[in-house]
């Protein structure tokens, strides 16, 4: 079975800036994205939780993007661009899949 | 009544101990938790509860040229209320300028909840309110998040790379605000009789929910709290104290000249009062992301929701007995 | 009363204004939205409700032999409506085979929120219907998917992986038949002093909570009339219109020997009208996975649903206060 | 009223038919299932609205000395049951000692949704318990858990890394355990007036939220007994009925000289007989990690709680009358 | 502290059709799995979200596995077939276990 | 764009054993970590599901910690002393990220 090699993005991301990114990662023309929920989680700004919160300004999802290792640089420096003044983790890795063309 | 009898009978009152239950319960490090989801759905409830009943008041009614006035009222006050809290916590505190922005524009919004909790209040001592003021309520969400957004320019060239044309887009187009303006309309066009099938849901259980989401309100509270040590110091907690009764005081002032009832004033007054925790915050991580949003949510949510719940709206129902009684 | 004046007064009730403010907010871009856990919750809530009502008429009124005839006429519809659908389908749109299948599915089904609107329409107008039309739409479910995979199969042999006997497995186990179903029959055994102390949550909050469910699913189908345009053309939008009157008509001429009230004649002429859009859905994405949801879940949700909600439910009304009157 | 017409007359309330049809749900394999976020919610509601019934009912009747016996009671019991639990599973069954001491620590401590089952037989048959009986139920949660935790520490000294103190903050903490309380304190000082305008949901929606819930215990249960052949074997099954039955009987003659009603002796037994499922469980997975999960949720979701709810509340309730009749 | 290489498996499957998924990797004698839930994507059947819905034909589904490397093979083709008809992104990619023997 | 070599640690937990895990990873001075929720799951003790749960007994949570290679071991280490004892699973793998001296 022949694989083919990709990069996996992964962005964990504030909730109000979510929109955003997508629309940056559209623009980028990326096959497409997954958005996980995060339910809680610590950082330099300290510990959250999303249970009860009335407001999504401090829940944080995560966002994750196969990309075809040609055009992962350019992804990443526009979604770096983006990232960069928020709160915000990102992260790639190495993955293969079956269906190379599909990325 | 006097106010000692006011702010008691708020203080026993379900609502008010269920949020004190909530806090204690967070500060004590228990695990209750509300999902997510279920507090998210409460916040519309209580949107859309309030504004059905605004709009069958105003059905019942009619216009007066009062609503003109207070619509007026609350967009000033919504501007220019950032303006003030901002140069306050330049003075009075070691905010940065972005900070100091993101949490002025708390201020000059609005709170739902605060407002549900007012008219609780009423409904207990048997006083009603102008079901416009649901519209004004509305028109307070977002004046104050551009206001902000242009301190924040003005201080930091750089704060933003949001457009005040998106901005304001996602502002007015928050959800909640959609929510309750939607429903004001509805109850408006529907009427008391149009309305009269929803009430089991919309009236009888309104108490009893609010209950549940001042509970978890306290849980939230409760856990910001817990960070507030390292997040503000006494200053900015005597801000959060001492702006509610700034504005309050400042839109009883101007509710001298509007012709609203008691019930009305204190509404309005609260309205200034209270600081928003769910639309603002959530549109300053977008304009303002580099401002930090354990500030304004611990100010707001952690000490100036719990001081106006408990203390600031029996003041605000003694004040307007005083003024229009 | 006149269609204009049922058309009327049914766009005006909250149920309807509610379902109209989701479908404005989603096009505006609004960020309202319903957690999907209560969403969820709600669908349940209203089978539940509905099979109780339903449940609960019948120990009232005992079992008639037109029960049988209708559920056979439920029955017969929900296995013949897919067949006339995918050929209508094929000759007047440019569906793929597996596509038109798979949409004919929808529309031999019924959608449980449009009974839920229908019943709250008659109730405005102080008519009722059979109990027994709850066990009809329960068996109108799910033949509709069985004959659609049939179809499928023999136009495309390869189409489907799924044996019918895991699929009539999967539709008939689903849990908003079996929540009907099982709510029906709870009615039934408890009889009206058995389901008395449970009314305060199944009646009287039915209306309310059915405008929260029609907000939510305007905002679904406002957010799916977005992508109209990429998947449905004029042709497309017409058959979702004019296929509910077709199927409507056929069941109101067959309810002409079924000695139903008017209230149960709407009621079977609206089951016939509706298009599903939870059991069915979910099924064709296990047995026609290759059909494209986007087609199906917008016809269904972005232009059957609103077009029954708004002028198709007083349209059937008038026409059963026509035959029956 | 014989036992036999109380037992009827529970398995046809719409209650347990509800819980009935999802245990059947899950059996047949149904995709039906209730939102985590709903389950949760309707948990916690149902400790609100015991919580505020119990403190309204002992501001009413104020405080008489069986509250402290009865408390003392309660706390004797849960403390007790566990070693009697481990001792017969250890004698009867194959489980070893820390799975036997996770068992043991259930069915010391109450399951609030049996209580509220209880509460609810007792509202149908026109009876009425004393209000303090929810302080008695808060008592007796945790006591259990600390007892179980000793009886492992002393079979397997490495059974457990969580100090004493830890797992009694936790436990002690555990959200249902400070929702009751809290709410009992509420309704205690907000007392029947104060209680009075959150009755809407409080009161009047308790059995068809208790219906819903069940729905949801139904489903839960069933699924737990697809895999109850893996870890239970017939002595297991037969302990998960016994057990109830002996709890209750020690309930039932330590009730004699205390004083209580109908009502509340019924209440007391149901306390004793019912086994934890939510607070327990999730202590016993710090407590004792390496404790099978699945053997102590089957029995306590799968065996007891499904008889008590179906045949033990009737059988109590006739005990109480025979012995206080 | 010994580690072992171990393959991930991360597909993204609608939520219908995970329980045939999970009914294959059943079949495959895997160790486990666990299902994280996804809401909102997009691809290039568009964009969905799942807020407000009531029906799960929509969502999507991330199923992770943890299988040995002499098996990967076999699980990765069994799964391919099935997912391949379908909305799916199916990864692989390297991890390290510290409890070898488990997977 | 210049990138730096991190371990992710992916730690699939039960929900109650959550807050033990979270104070492990503190005490440890990692510089943060994200909660994410599993709805289901199949493992040597049979399959589990989230839905209709009301106790969190059974549930688990994917616990997502970015470190610094130098140390990841000493962080493996604690993590594994906490989680051996229980159901859980813990891998880990390589991943590349921008901002280096965040973690
Ligand atoms: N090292 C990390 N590994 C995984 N997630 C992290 C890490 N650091 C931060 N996060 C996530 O990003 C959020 C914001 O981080 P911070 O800006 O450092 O407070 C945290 O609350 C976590 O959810
Ligand atoms: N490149 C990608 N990276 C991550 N997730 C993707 C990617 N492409 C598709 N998906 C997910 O798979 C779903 C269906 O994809 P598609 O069939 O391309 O519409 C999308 O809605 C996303 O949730
Ligand atoms: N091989 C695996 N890959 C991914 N998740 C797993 C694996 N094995 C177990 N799990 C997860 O860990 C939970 C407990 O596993 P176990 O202790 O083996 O029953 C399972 O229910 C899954 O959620
Ligand atoms: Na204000
Ligand atoms: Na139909
Ligand atoms: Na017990």
């Amino acid at each position: 079975m022949q694989t083919f090699i990709k990069k996996r993005l992964e962005i964990v991301i504030e909730h109000p800036a979510r929109k955003g990114l997508c629309a940056i990662l559209d623009a980028q023309k990326v096959t497409g994205y997954s958005v996980v929920p995060v339910i809680s989680g610590s950082g330099q700004h300290g510990p959250w939780e999303e249970a009860g919160q009335v407001t999504s300004a401090e829940g944080m999802v995560m966002v994750i993007c196969i990309v075809d290792p040609a055009q992962a640089l350019r992804v990443m420096e526009a979604v770096y661009e983006f990232v960069q003044p928020r709160k915000a983790i990102l992260t790639i890795s190495e993955v293969q899949v079956v269906r190379g063309e599909r990325f | 009544m006097s106010f000692l009898d006011l702010a008691l009978g708020n203080l026993l009152s379900p609502v008010v101990l269920f949020f004190l239950l909530g806090v204690g319960a967070a500060i004590a490090r228990s695990d209750l938790s509300i999902p997510e989801a279920v507090a998210k759905f409460l916040a519309l409830y209580l949107m859309m509860a309030i504004g059905l009943k605004g709009g069958v008041e105003v059905a019942k009614q009619g216009l007066t040229p009062t609503l003109l006035l207070a619509v007026l009222a609350g967009l000033a006050l919504s501007f220019l209320i950032p303006l003030l809290a901002y140069a306050v916590l330049r003075a009075m505190t070691k905010l940065s300028a972005l900070d100091a922005a993101a949490v002025a524009a708390h201020y000059g919004s609005i709170s739902a909840v605060t407002l549900a909790a007012a008219l609780d209040v009423l409904n207990r001592v048997g006083l009603t309110s102008e079901g416009y003021m649901v519209a004004v309520a509305a028109v307070m969400e977002t004046p104050a998040i551009i206001s902000a957004l242009l301190i924040a320019r003005r201080a930091v060239p750089k704060a933003s790379s949001t457009t005040t044309r998106e901005l304001l887009h996602e502002a007015s187009l928050n959800g909640s605000v959609i929510t309750l303006v939607g429903a004001f309309f509805i109850g408006w066009i529907a009427g008391p009789d149009g309305v009269k099938p929803v009430s089991p849901l919309f009236t009888d259980l309104f108490r009893g929910l609010l209950c549940i989401f001042l509970l978890d309100m306290g849980l939230v509270a409760g856990r910001g709290l817990a960070r507030a040590k390292k997040y503000l110091d006494l200053r900015l907690v005597a801000f959060g104290i001492l702006m509610p009764l700034v504005a309050g005081a400042i839109a009883a002032v101007m509710s001298l000249g509007m012709g609203l009832s008691i019930g009305g004033t204190m509404v309005f007054i609260t309205l200034a009062a209270s600081a928003s925790y769910i639309a603002v915050p959530a549109a300053m991580r977008i304009a303002l992301p580099q401002a930090e949003p354990a500030i304004y949510l611990t100010l707001s949510l952690g000490v100036t929701f719990p001081f106006n719940l408990t203390l600031g709206l029996p003041l605000y129902l003694a004040a307007a007995q005083m003024l229009k009684g």
